[in-house]
């Protein structure tokens, strides 16, 4: 199955960016992440910082996506923290 | 309707698209810069944009907009990069026949745009630098 | 506070009089000459002033607003003369170091410039021109 | 009494000016108008359009008058049709 031998590549902005030193990070393959909840639970795991923000949404093609939501290698996903614009 | 990420934001461009001889009313909301927070005071700031997301999501509040008001033009503008207090770096802007909706409408997009718009505010001060609202 | 009786209103000038680097808010109601009026097609319009009288009301109303609103700057501008659809005729900026009173202030001092600043609005149609708002 | 023997000008704007064809008026000395109620009431005979209008308030340098307010020559007094600014 196509969706488990691609890693995932996810796109970091503000302070993801920061706590990483990376602008985007990758999801192994074999990581066994399929929804957005399944990311939420393996970034938890290993970026322990991210529970320190205030929130921490997930974009799916430049929309908020839900936990229940599947997610692929074939989709843009990006981690949002707190929102700061206006 | 005016979607735009831009560098400087331009009131007159603004002003000119939302004129029309059927609108009566135009509000414009300007939000700029401020030289302190709580107190301390900001150096300068960086904005930082997740552009296509941003821009979809500014496109979806004006499409709200136009379909709760009766309005004649909508601008949603916001700056990106590093800005000097003082400098405007989100603009509203809304013309309708009457005031009424132009005023509500201003209100609903500036209040959501801070809400949903993926945008982030990084302040510099002194001694250090915070991204605005990243911690409880 | 800006408070003036113009040919032709300048919406930067405006804006340059209420920046600051201490606002975080800036609102503009702008009203425009429409080109119909319950259906008829207005042609052109005429405004007149009592102008030291709607001076004096245009400054009280401002003052009032700065009282009851934490304020940095108030502009109240007002268009006489003839005037094609389109055009601005009345400029009302308010800023502020948060938007709530921004937004606030803007509605007031528009909504009350309607009801009490002397100055009187003819609006001419193919057959006819009529003072808006004269007769019951 | 100086308030007697002196014309009291009146100026008219809007619809005022166009009913009577004038930019002001003059009060004469001898009518006896000394508040603006009495002004009001000198109007309405001599000027029986201005009851057709919606509203007609008196101004007294450069503010808005009550009818009790007295008035005279010295005074800068104007009719103050319904108002559309804006």
């Amino acid at each position: 199955m196509l969706l488990f031998i691609i890693a995932m590549n996810v796109l970091l902005f503000g302070i993801t960016r920061d706590i990483t030193g990376q602008s985007r990070l990758t999801v192994p393959a074999d990581a066994g992440v399929t929804t957005v909840a399944g990311l939420k639970q393996w970034l938890g795991m290993h970026y322990p910082a991210f529970k320190q923000l205030q929130s921490l949404a997930i974009a799916v093609d430049n929309d908020y996506a839900s936990d229940e939501d599947t997610i692929g290698p074939e989709q843009e996903i990006a981690l949002i923290p707190p929102v700061s614009g206006g | 309707m005016l979607i735009r990420l831009v560098e400087h934001i331009d009131l007159n461009e603004a002003f000119a698209y939302l004129n029309s001889p059927t609108a009566g009313a135009v509000n414009f909301f300007i939000g700029t810069v401020r030289n302190q927070t709580k107190g301390k005071e900001v150096l300068h700031l960086d904005f930082e944009a997740y552009d296509a997301m941003a821009l979809t999501q500014m496109e979806k509040l004006a499409n709200i907009a136009m379909h709760k008001w009766p309005l004649v033009g909508v601008a949603v503008i916001h700056a990106t990069g590093a800005k000097q207090p003082g400098t405007p770096v989100v603009l509203i802007g809304v013309s309708s026949a009457h005031r009424e909706a132009s005023f509500e409408a201003c209100r609903f997009l500036i209040d959501e745009l801070k809400k949903s718009v993926p945008i982030w505010k990084k302040e510099y001060f002194e001694d250090n630098s915070v991204w605005v609202n990243a911690h409880p």
